[in-house]
């Protein structure tokens, strides 16, 4: 059971996101929902690679057993990284859109008539 | 060395090639323009006709001689045999097969074209080497994705591309119109690729591998059923959301029409990339399940029991010709209303999406038989079509963009006087996109409305209805921005430059050329598409192999 | 030569095919066959008179700069006799990036319950 | 932004080499421990975040512009795809082929020693590390630089 939880977290973390996503209006909102929703699936993969009782995969002066599977770490760091430069894009295109209409209202933004 | 040695040797490598060199171009360009902002353009071009060149080398290799070609980063063999007997998947490699150069000629017609339009059409846009950067990084990003044989590494591309290409959409910064579009634009691509690592996540946890060929190897959609379904759901919505599928489409007309008109016909190119991930992981990946049997269904009718035999690809078949038909019909409907130029063309470019969707749905319907061959056939040109037509019409409405500064079709009127050539190939996309002979989209919409009609003579009917009203939407256009009479604020109007003509030249004499001969088209590009959709057990052996 | 062989093959369809060469001899034989027709024309018929003048009901003509229709004035038939539809795709097309979320969690809904669970 | 008060301004300068010393030894130590150039890169520009939010974003863009960050972040990216090119002309003729492990001409890459106090054990590794690490370093203070100075513009303009 202990070990579900993980599971359990990357599931709720996932639904929070999606919800932050749908319902909510703020686009600061709505970026801090794709985050949760990456750091789910970044949870889940990370999760993926752990056994019971192992150690980190570092190969120098490592005490004998087993070792958790280094490639989801691997693949985990790559998606963070990913989602760094994600987040900086969507956080400079809020600033440009609130520079632009003064609001951060999805309902608001984008709606004047086109000349 | 010789000239065929060479030459060998570039195809061997040239897979890592055709992504490594738009790459270092890339971060080349920031460097280069301080120098001079002609030679950093000149230096784009001949990186991306380099890149291009070698992918035609390496299609011309894998289509006409029947290769396979296969590209291990780092060296050695991508499947290392453990002492257990089973195969562990380690490298990132690069497969290709015809499935994949067929994508790269397309991608590689489409970002040179895009290359060379933007060299007068950004002329006078601040922050061009970034500009620059960005459309080689997305030119990247795409071939990537159209090239790689893992599924994370595809993952990692397909963000490399959203991102740039979100950067690129929002480029206009002074436009609110145009952010909005790419917030828009990099919250759906985002959300799509985690819901695309997720689903790689289930799988890579059920098989341990993140190799195509080896997951395809190993997918079992019967006894490892939930896992694998799951994952085939999460793949299939997140591609088929980035693809630009009903009713998943609404990024696509905001993020086409606002983007500058270069960067749009290379967002052609990577929504088709998805595209293609979703054959891959629908008919690679999944390939071999496809006739499985998911469920029986037992009726009891008058004391004799009636089984119904639900197979994946029946399944399959209704999502796609659901969706499909769906996707023709409101891309037709709401271009029809449009009065923004370049949004009227985003709606009939997710139409004609649709057509190659409704094509292969009927392949998958009737899997195995003759005329889902001819399906298959008609859907694969359709894509090549799609892309050179859709993309001719976006370069001239950039063209009357550039020209006039106006997006509304209410504005315009009489270009054709002051606009000859941009009118002449305007005709030829408009006669291409709504199918008339002889150009390019005919023959491949003949393939597809003949093979439909053995699924179902309904689907056909309205697939000729909504080719004739696309030809009604862009006569329309035609009408209100060339023909009338003279409306006196464009007395002055002059021709586009001449980049832009050559690259819109281009792409109309690519069109009439596979006009002209289609069987030629067809029996040396297309077929050996069909054949790896078809046939997956080659994409999966060249790996594996005998190990 | 034998490059223009193949380039000229025909497109062989299941039912029928599809040969550029041919259309185009046909669509000559149609155009002769129009000249033909044109022959036997009326011969009074002359360019620059009052013939070839538009005829509005007697009234007088419009200016070319006011007869030029407009983009959104093309088709305002169809869109007005759909018009239903049109009121159900603009509800659609709410232009609202959350509700294009909500419509990819709706389609990844539905297509999980005919893969999933049937 | 203009900056802190006096006692932040002095701890944070005080603080900086230190992160930027432990961000180094993680670049340089990527190859046999947890880390690597982007890790490290983080560190070093989480430090440079900190100086950004102490002196002003102001004060930091006069003493450095931001377009020579993008020259150094493309330097980063030019020097890792092209010793992955290099790789393309030795030994087994790959791309990103590790050119420097195992061979004859140079050979203290070669995997001489082990332990922790050795970097010359993974070839190529640590230089790819080194070109990531100045990407990394490049590209988010350049990230975090831009997005304050951007802010207070409009602080300023109002």
């Amino acid at each position: 059971m202990i070990y579900n939880i993980p599971f359990i977290a990357v599931a709720a973390l996932v639904i929070i996101g999606l919800y932050a996503v749908i319902f909510k209006r703020n686009l600061i909102k709505i970026v801090i929902g794709i985050t949760l929703i990456e750091s789910g699936v970044n949870l889940f993969l990370i999760t993926l690679g752990y056994r019971e009782g192992s150690t980190a995969p570092i190969y120098t002066n490592s005490p004998a057993g087993t070792m958790s599977l280094p490639v989801p770490q691997a693949l985990t760091l790559t998606s963070i990284v990913i989602g760094v430069a994600v987040l900086a894009l969507m956080l400079s295109l809020s600033v440009h859109i609130y520079r632009h209409y003064g609001t951060l209202d999805v309902r608001k933004i984008g709606k004047e008539e086109e000349q | 060395m010789s000239i065929e040695q060479l030459i060998q040797d570039i195809v061997t490598h040239s897979p890592a090639l055709i992504i490594a060199i738009p790459l270092l171009g890339a971060f080349l360009t920031p460097l280069i323009s301080r120098i001079n902002d002609k030679i950093r353009n000149i230096f784009v071009i001949l990186t991306v006709g380099l890149t291009g060149f070698i992918a035609f080398l390496l299609s011309y290799d894998v289509l006409i001689n029947g290769n396979i070609h296969s590209y291990v980063f780092g060296g050695g063999r991508s499947v290392i045999a453990l002492p257990s007997g089973s195969s562990f998947a380690i490298r990132i490699l690069f497969e290709v097969d015809g499935l994949n150069a067929f994508m790269i000629i397309i991608g590689a017609i489409l970002a040179f074209v895009g290359v060379i339009y933007s060299y007068s059409f950004m002329k006078g846009n601040t922050g061009l080497d970034k500009y620059y950067t960005l459309i080689l990084l997305m030119i990247a990003g795409m071939f990537g994705m159209m090239l790689t044989g893992d599924m994370f590494n595809f993952f990692v591309f397909l963000e490399i591309t959203s991102i740039s290409s979100c950067a690129l959409i929002a480029f206009w910064t002074n436009k609110g119109k145009s952010i909005e579009a790419g917030f828009k634009y990099i919250v759906i691509s985002t959300i799509g690729a985690l819901f695309v690592l997720f689903a790689i996540a289930l799988l890579y946890g059920k098989y341990n591998a993140l190799n195509m060929a080896v997951l395809a190897n190993s997918i079992d959609i019967v006894n490892n059923g939930f896992i694998d379904k799951t994952a085939l759901v999460l793949l299939i919505s997140g591609l088929a959301m980035k693809a630009g599928i009903v009713p998943m489409h609404m990024w696509l007309p905001d993020a086409y029409g606002r983007a500058p008109s270069s960067v749009t016909i290379i967002l052609i190119g990577t929504t088709q990339a998805s595209l293609y991930a979703l054959f891959r992981v629908c008919f690679t990946l999944y390939g071999s399940q496809l006739t499985q049997t998911l469920k029986y269904i037992r009726f009891n009718l008058g004391g004799s029991t009636v089984i119904f035999d639900i197979r994946l690809n029946g399944v399959f078949a209704l999502i796609i010709i659901v969706l499909a038909i769906l996707t023709i019909v409101v891309g037709v409907l709401m271009a029809l209303k449009q009065n923004n130029l370049k949004r009227m063309i985003a709606f009939a470019a997710i139409a004609e999406i649709g057509y190659m969707f409704l094509a292969v749905g009927a392949w998958v319907w009737v899997i195995g038989s003759e005329h889902g061959m001819v399906a298959l056939k008609g859907g694969i040109f359709h894509i090549i079509n799609d892309a050179l037509d859709i993309g001719l019409l976006f370069l001239v409405a950039g063209a009357i963009y550039y020209v006039t500064k106006e997006t509304s079709l209410n504005k315009m009127g009489g270009l054709a006087r002051n606009m000859k050539y941009t009118t002449i190939f305007f005709v030829i996309g408009l006669l291409a996109v709504s199918g008339m002979p002889p150009m390019n989209g005919f023959a491949s919409k003949l393939l597809i409305y003949e093979s439909i009609y053995h699924v179902n003579p309904i689907l056909s009917i309205i697939a000729i209805l909504c080719s004739i009203l696309l030809l009604a939407i862009f006569v329309k256009v035609f009408h209100s921005a060339f023909l009338g009479p003279k409306i006196p604020k464009f007395d002055k109007v002059k021709e586009a430059p001449i980049s832009m003509l050559i690259a819109m030249g281009m792409i109309a004499c690519l069109i009439i050329f596979f006009g002209l001969f289609p069987n030629f088209i067809v029996e040396n590009i297309v077929e050996p598409a069909a054949n790896a959709i078809i046939d997956n057990s080659s994409y999966i052996s060249h790996i594996i192999g005998g190990a | 030569m034998e490059i223009w062989q193949k380039l000229l093959e025909t497109l062989s369809t299941e039912n029928g095919f599809w040969n550029p060469l041919i259309w185009l001899v046909a669509v000559v034989i149609a155009y002769l066959i129009i000249y033909i027709l044109r022959g036997y024309g009326k011969k009074e018929c002359k360019e620059k008179t009052e013939q070839t003048k538009a005829f509005l009901s007697g009234n007088p003509e419009y200016e070319k700069e006011k007869m030029h229709i407009k983009g959104s004035n093309i088709y305002w038939g169809f869109t007005e006799s759909l018009k239903w539809v049109y009121d159900l795709l603009e509800k659609m097309h709410t232009e609202n990036v959350s509700d294009f979320i909500l419509w990819f969690v709706i389609v990844m809904g539905i297509i999980f319950l005919l893969v999933g669970v049937i | 932004m203009s900056g802190m008060s006096r006692i932040v301004k002095t701890i944070s300068s005080f603080v900086f080499p230190f992160v930027l010393i432990y961000g180094l030894y993680i670049i340089a130590h990527g190859h046999i421990t947890p880390g690597g150039g982007f890790q490290g890169g983080a560190v070093v520009a989480s430090g440079c975040a900190m100086i950004v939010v102490t002196y002003g974003s102001i004060w930091t863009m006069s003493k450095i512009k931001e377009k020579r960050l993008s020259v150094f972040e493309s330097l980063g990216a030019v020097g890792f795809i092209g010793l992955a090119f290099i790789g393309l002309f030795f030994g087994s003729k790959v791309f990103f082929y590790n050119f420097l492990m195992r061979q004859d001409t140079i050979p203290i890459f070669n995997n001489v020693g082990e332990g922790l106090s050795n970097i010359n054990t993974a070839g190529v590794l640590p230089f790819m590390n080194f070109a990531v690490g100045l990407k990394v370093i490049a590209g988010l203070f350049a990230i975090v630089l831009v997005m304050a100075y951007a802010t207070t513009k409009k602080e300023g303009s109002k």
